[in-house]
């Protein structure tokens, strides 16, 4: 067994319940990929939400189309915790395949729901087995033989919400909203679930303790997957051109994107499209077309993963230097090379940040929240065009993909940052138009758009040398000269990202930093390390690149700072150790999660009480 | 030492089709393009400012400093100029957009965007100003370099030569023409023709480059091509006439009605050519390669097919400019996805 | 004028002289490019050089192929220093565009030889100016007119030579060993060099105070550039498949290095190529290239600059994780994007140690002189081999293309290092072959080559997850055991790359660490902060990343430690902080030049003083 | 949560053809292809060890891990598959190469690199599984999908599609095929042909996605092919037979003799039709396209041209198994460079 399976044991034991459990567990379903269970997991993980109770879903899929073992995680939490749990109290084994090893890592107690025909209940004694004839069950419910792989899936929906009291009118409700067109098929899976309900009213004895209790915590949120709330961020940023080439995990992005746009964005009278959505040919091509767009005034983004990244890095230092606007949106999966393209990491950071040969340094946001994938998305336009830059918004896998319950959206109430843009009137109203030049000390210079007739307009953009008036120039001065301008523009954005979100513990001599999805694992460590270990800590989130100042203040304030996050390297504590005073770089502590999994509280807290010198 | 004066001068304010003073070679294939290019535009009196100028990098991507300066323009990293002008057209429709490339920024490194380019029918024109070799980084040879020439240093060139035009052609392009820089009269006539059309205009210019390819051996050298070029198309360029079809006999002449409603006349020397038909095409160009000869003229010419802009039914005004009430939808468009969401 | 103008003035004052001014001086040569002066500039060089004195040549030249201006620098300098001095004491001013400008960047008391037409005696008076027909006297001495462009510039070599005191036996040695197999162009060049000597003699009266005196210091010595060395270099490593796209300034390593294939590796009897270098289609190809030689046995590399570099970056993290051995040669110069393709930095540091998203590092070389260019490149394929993981030589455009001084290469003592390769035999004795266990617990896996027959030598390459048997996996466990091992190989090749060169004086307070040419200025720079301003200094160069233990020992036995480098941004300072301990990162401070002129002593040294306070 | 298991099982020792188990979905054309792959080399008697595989990234790229255990294999990057290959070929010329690759993979990220491995004649058969989509990122469309073709998800395809035998044919290449991956006859004996080519044997295999393209109006499916297929050639593989011999009468059968010794069979369906004229490969590939017909067999095939390791003249010995001694120059070799540079 791995070592990872021990700790599992161990965390069983903590938390090894002997009465009922209420809206606090984690619920798993076992199947293989292709096989059609999307629709029950997220019927399931909905009803649980209808019912006002806090739930998260996280799928662990094989980089493949169909045939091998997929994994389904709903966590069940009364307090509202986000993160992976690593502990499984509740498992739905579909798939022999997979079964015998999934029962092994149960904690003790745990309930299982199988399939009548794998007798796994040899296996381990100290679980509560039901076993249910799905095969049969599907036969009466649909008679139809091609359809009843699909609908299969429905019936541990009906089984659990009798086992753990989810009720069916919810479950009804949510089938119905996913199968809004298409009331046939609702009806049809509704009867599935509804057999499964019935079986267990019949044949099933509840022997465990789990139960799902309705309460008031969901009321008016959402649950809304981090791809598509950054493309619902990228509608109403107004892109109008937008590139990508299929990747995992990033391709949902521009997939939803496409299907908003097609809804809000086409003049309804003509027809038109106010946007060009277009597939290229690599990634390469991608960012290229974004930046020709960028460049031409077009609000303009390409979305990728690693390796997109990684062949993008010529062209960003392209727009670096010629000063181009462009938001790039990095979904992070584990690296390095093509990698593992279903895992979730955070290790682009320091390549996306220093992304191209040279001297370049680029403007990251950082998203921990579906509510960010949409605000930062609005944010990385403006600060784009602001900046004339490319800004990246470095997302992940398991933001990304999954399904994260959220407050609703707020409509924006600022206006577009156009940035500084000279018309052709303002034009005539100033002496000189000098492209590269700062006219304004923050190192930003004015551009022109091509379209603007004014006989000044006009400028030549290159890659290579160029002096204030954007003429080729070799001279050492001129060169000089401009990079130092365009260091003083990052020193500019310095102040202008999005500044970390603190929460300060007046008594707390740790302090913790994180940023994206590590999130969700500190907030909920740090309730763990008060409660179970004393510890008070305070909190640093990270939401962009170029560091800001109040970040060394913060580490200042403590004796010791964790930094958390999902990497091999600390590549975000190695940024902070390059950004900040020794002093304070001497107080940094590395914390990090690489297993291609969301970070898992488990995994924070150990480190910490390792470091820490605390067992 | 000495600081680097400024290259080159800026340019001269009181013509605005001519651009700053060249730094290429004197007698570089490229200097003559400029000059046909300058002519073009001036002839059909497009105004500067509504040209967008895009290059790889070469010494013939350097070109479009030294012509319309005030156009706006981007010289973007090598081989990848394509992808940057398909972003821009698609973000400002109104643009003419002229692309200058170099034969190994198209064929060598840059042949994956030239072909999706071309799928895409882009409206842009586009010149590659081909010698055969890598000019700029002195004369190693380029995917256009006969197989068997021999390059200044000696080397031999043993790999077959990429047929840009027969590419295009096969790809689906929608104008397809071969030139030569040295030719003032077919070469201005062909780029007037080719900045009429809507789709993407693809001209592959032999463009000899005197230093480093001018010499026995090379197809590409002023000599080679001056005893070895067989017109196969004369093209003359006449604004706005009436005729439409051109369904016409052999032997004949025939006038191509162009979308902004001028005409280009073509020439059929050969009885069996039809510029309409893609396999009459590609014979002609494998016939002339067989018989190492190099074919000028428009070898084929739709002017039917949809532009990338119309297969994206993209609104009439310049996606660039639309204003923020166009592009940021409702409060109730967030509202009803919220609902969903619930 | 520009600041570098005035400080050029300002040096001038401080080194001017009173009486004759023997072997210490800086010679520019300012013409067009294009128009043949490079033989003439060669000869010069050679000449002063097999007069026993020290000399190094650096040129200066546009992007573009002819008619821009171009100056070569020739530093004469008796110490032996071989750093650009920004001063320039003897101007040839061939170039009637540059002319102006070049003169004003005289020191007071320069000596002009100039082209007759040009009149420049208004410009300045306290210049020495000696004016030359020479339209007239070439064409004396070349009748043919179309050769007379050519030749013409041979005679600024005479006139120098009779007003240095260079001796023309020496300048006619040099000239014939240059045109070994053209005599007849030999004899023609010579007759221009000596129009110029007796136009000299006859017309020119001495009035300066330079002068070219024998001496014995470069007995024995050769002059090479460092890309051809480093092609030499990989000659004798048995390199077997080289590919390449071509790029300045590294297009001449592989272009000297098909010279030497063709002389020292070509069949004398079946006339076949015990090589293949391949200029492939880009810069992606020519890694991959490289890589699929690398993985099927060969000794591969690749070279390229900046821009490659960037388009490299996928596979380079693809080959870190399949680990393939792969030599990379980088040869610097101005970033980001395109750049000044004809100007040399040292900014692709980050870049290179980092290449790829996810987690990703290599390992550096950094040959600061031709010799290290030779011999770093047979170290470079043994450490490709033996980590069976990307070395990069990170070289850059004032090493490559210019002329530098150095003591002969010594032929190569140690054998090939071919590293953990297991032969059928040796699969025979071995129980179980495990492409990515850790056998020996250095991190380094052993592998086998395709070709090897033994049936349990095959197995699967990917960049995707694998277990240690090389089979498909994502399992959370294989992955973090795979990123772990990479790390600890990492850690392994930290103790056996190349140690830093370190010169240590007990007496100082100050420490300087330096790489590749920055070493030459700092070199002359510490002479001079000691005569000049008593301040003594040690001196540690870094030959390698990553880095070795000795750095951290050395900066803490120093008060203060600078780290000078051709950057903007200070990427070794930024990668040694991340290396160090914190106390040890609190003496370091960043020295940086980066206007893409190779860096002087005077840029070292005042920024310095400014940060130690002293002026 | 559950640790994740080890996929694939590890292969079967016991046959050294076979691979591991495949993870494709059921009925995916790959299959197919794999299982021909495996019966090429089984009955040619090609000893696994001899064999390398290259492949790219996708659902086709995978599918190297279910054939040939006994191989070294390398599964690259997405898209650059050609360029490793090279190299390894280069290494060691003693491999019989196989790259299999998807359209995606060649026809769109790819096309640079498959452009000019054709232009090298690199001694590989390289199979592209067509299937007209991204298979493993879910069924966008590839380069390859046809005009006008409709995905699962309804989106059209408004692009022309690459023909890649065409592209070849005109590129240069030696050996041009196409196949279907249901047809097993055909299949194998292309792959037998395939095999025994020197130089680089191009053979693009319809493969249909089960999962995202099996519907109407993709040219693609199953069913699709099943209507339109018209075999141009029936291949027959015949072993070590004498004839070499290609200059034949329309309406026949010729024998062609391959570098190996063994023959190809070519059966002309087209009295026109000449195997060995690339200008009629070009216009039966051109004529089948316009009448949207799939032409299968084999289009076009010289066996006289060079193969990228001749045109590099290298030693017989695989470069990566030489020895030091040959490696290294001698001592004399340096002094004599040394004293050059004095
Ligand atoms: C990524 C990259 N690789 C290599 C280069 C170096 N380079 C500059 S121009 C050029 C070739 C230009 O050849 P071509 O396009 O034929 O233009 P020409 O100079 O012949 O007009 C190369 C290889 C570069 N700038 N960028
Ligand atoms: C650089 C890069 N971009 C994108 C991807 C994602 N990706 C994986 S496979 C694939 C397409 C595969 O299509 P195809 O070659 O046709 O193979 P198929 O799955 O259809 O057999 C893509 C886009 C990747 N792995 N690497
Ligand atoms: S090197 Fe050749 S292509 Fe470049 S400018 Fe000179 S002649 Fe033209
Ligand atoms: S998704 Fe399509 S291509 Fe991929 S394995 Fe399934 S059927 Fe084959
Ligand atoms: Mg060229
Ligand atoms: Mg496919």
């Amino acid at each position: 067994m791995a070592p990872l399976d021990l700790a599992v044991q161990e965390e069983e034991k903590l938390s090894k319940p002997t009465e009922k459990i209420i809206n606090d567990f984690n619920i798993q379903v076992a199947t293989v990929n292709g096989s059609g269970s999307q629709t029950a997991n997220t019927v399931l993980l909905r009803s649980i939400f209808q019912m006002g109770v806090p739930v998260s879903g996280k799928n662990l899929f094989p980089s493949n189309i169909a045939g091998l073992p997929t994994w389904f995680t709903i966590r069940v939490s009364k307090k509202g915790y986000l993160a992976r749990r690593e502990a499984i109290d509740i498992l739905v084994a579909m798939n022999p395949e997979s079964a015998r090893e999934d029962i092994f890592k149960l904690v003790s107690g745990a309930m299982v729901v199988h399939d009548e025909p794998l007798s796994l209940k040899s296996l381990r004694d100290d679980l509560v087995y039901y076993a249910v004839p799905f095969d049969k069950l599907v036969a009466t419910v649909c008679p139809d033989a091609k359809l009843r792989r699909l609908v299969k899936n429905m019936i541990y929906d009906g089984v659990l919400a009798k086992l753990l009291g989810i009720e069916m009118p919810e479950i009804e409700k949510s089938l119905r909203k996913q199968f809004r067109k298409k009331p046939k098929a609702a009806d049809l899976n509704f009867n599935a679930a509804k057999a499964g309900y019935e079986y267990a009213e019949k044949h099933l004895t509840k022997a465990d303790p789990y139960v799902v209790e309705r309460m008031d915590l969901t009321k008016g949120k959402i649950i809304i997957d981090g791809n598509s709330a950054a493309a619902l961020g990228c509608v109403f940023a107004g892109v109008t051109v937008a590139t990508w080439y299929p990747i995992t995990p990033s391709s949902s992005l521009c997939e939803s994107l496409i299907e908003y746009l097609k809804r809000y964005r086409v003049d309804k009278e003509t027809g038109k499209a106010s946007f060009a959505v277009v597939q290229a040919e690599d990634e390469l091509a991608a960012l290229g077309m974004a930046i020709g767009a960028g460049w031409a005034g077009a609000r303009a983004m390409t979305s990728t993963s690693g390796p997109g990244i990684s062949l993008m890095a010529e062209f960003a230092g392209f727009a670096y230097y010629s000063e181009v606007p462009v938001v790039i949106f990095d979904i992070q999966r584990v690296g390095p090379s093509t990698g593992l393209p279903t895992r979730t990491s955070q290790s682009d950071i320091l390549s996306a940040a220093f992304l191209s040969h040279g001297d370049t340094k680029h403007i990251l946001l950082l998203p921990a929240s579906v509510e960010e994938c949409f605000t930062f998305s609005l944010e990385a336009f403006d600060l784009a065009e602001e900046f004339q830059t490319p800004v990246f918004v470095m997302s992940d896998l398991d933001l990304g993909m999954n399904n994260w319950m959220s407050d609703p959206f707020q409509y924006p109430t600022k206006p577009f940052h156009r940035g500084k843009v000279l018309s052709g009137e303002e034009l005539d109203r100033v002496k000189e138009f000098a492209r590269y030049r700062d006219v304004d000390g923050d190192g930003i210079p004015y551009r022109t758009l091509p379209g603007n007739h004014h006989p000044r307009a006009p400028f030549f953009t290159r890659g290579s040398g160029h002096n204030e008036w954007a003429i080729y120039s070799e001279r050492p001065d001129d060169y000089v000269r401009n990079m130092d301008r365009l260091a003083r523009k990052y020193e500019t954005a310095r102040q202008r990202v999005p500044t970390p979100a603190i929460d300060e513990n007046s008594k707390a001599k740790v302090g913790l930093i994180a940023y994206g999805t590590s999130h969700w694992a500190v907030v909920e460590s740090r309730d763990r390390l008060l409660a179970a270990h004393d510890l008070e800590t305070s909190y640093l989130r990270l939401r962009a690149v170029p560091l800001n100042h109040e970040l060394e203040d913060f580490i200042r304030r403590h004796d010791r700072v964790y930094v958390v996050e999902q990497n091999r390297d600390g590549q975000m504590h190695d940024l902070i150790r390059l950004e900040v005073e020794p002093e304070a770089a001497l107080k940094l502590r590395s914390v990090r999660h690489y297993n291609g999994l969301p970070i898992s509280p488990r995994s924070v807290v150990e480190q910490i009480l390792a470091q820490e010198g605390i067992d | 030492m000495s600081t680097i004066t400024i290259l080159p001068a800026p340019p001269k304010k009181t013509n605005v089709y001519r651009g700053s003073k060249t730094t290429l070679c004197a007698g570089c294939g490229h200097n003559a393009i400029s000059e046909r290019i300058i002519d073009a535009f001036f002839e059909l009196g497009i105004e500067p400012a509504r040209v967008a100028k895009f290059s790889g990098i070469g010494c013939s991507s350097k070109s479009p400093a030294y012509f319309l300066s005030q156009s706006f323009a981007i010289n973007a990293v090598h081989g990848r100029m394509p992808s940057v002008a398909t972003g821009a057209i698609l973000a400002n429709r109104n643009f003419f957009a002229l692309g200058v490339s170099g034969d190994g920024d198209t064929a060598s490194i840059g042949i994956g965007q030239f072909v999706h380019m071309l799928r895409r029918n882009l409206p842009i024109v586009y010149i590659i100003e081909d010698n055969g070799v890598y000019g700029l980084t002195k004369g190693q040879f380029s995917a256009t370099a006969d197989a068997g020439s021999k390059s200044k240093s000696g080397v031999t060139n043993d790999l077959p030569a990429i047929d840009t035009c027969a590419l295009a052609v096969d790809l689906g392009a929608t104008f397809v023409a071969r030139s030569f820089s040295g030719d003032k009269k077919q070469l201005l006539a062909i780029l007037k023709a080719a900045i009429s059309h809507r789709g993407t205009a693809m001209i592959d210019v032999i463009s000899p480059c005197v230093t480093f390819n001018d010499h026995e051996g090379s197809t590409k050298s002023y000599s080679y091509v001056k005893d070895h070029e067989e017109p196969l198309t004369d093209v003359d360029y006449i604004p706005y006439f009436e005729n439409i079809d051109v369904d016409y006999d052999p032997g004949t002449t025939v006038s191509v009605r162009l979308h902004d409603g001028s005409h280009v006349r073509l020439r059929k020397l050969d009885p069996e050519y039809n510029p309409t038909s893609r396999r009459s095409a590609l014979n002609l160009l494998r016939e002339a390669r067989e018989k190492k000869e190099i074919l000028t003229g428009i070898f084929y010419l739709d002017t039917s097919a949809k532009d990338f802009i119309e297969i994206l039914d993209l609104v009439d005004e310049p996606l660039a400019s639309l204003p923020q009430e166009l592009l940021r939808p409702p409060q109730e468009a967030l509202d009803e996805v919220m609902e969903e969401l619930r």
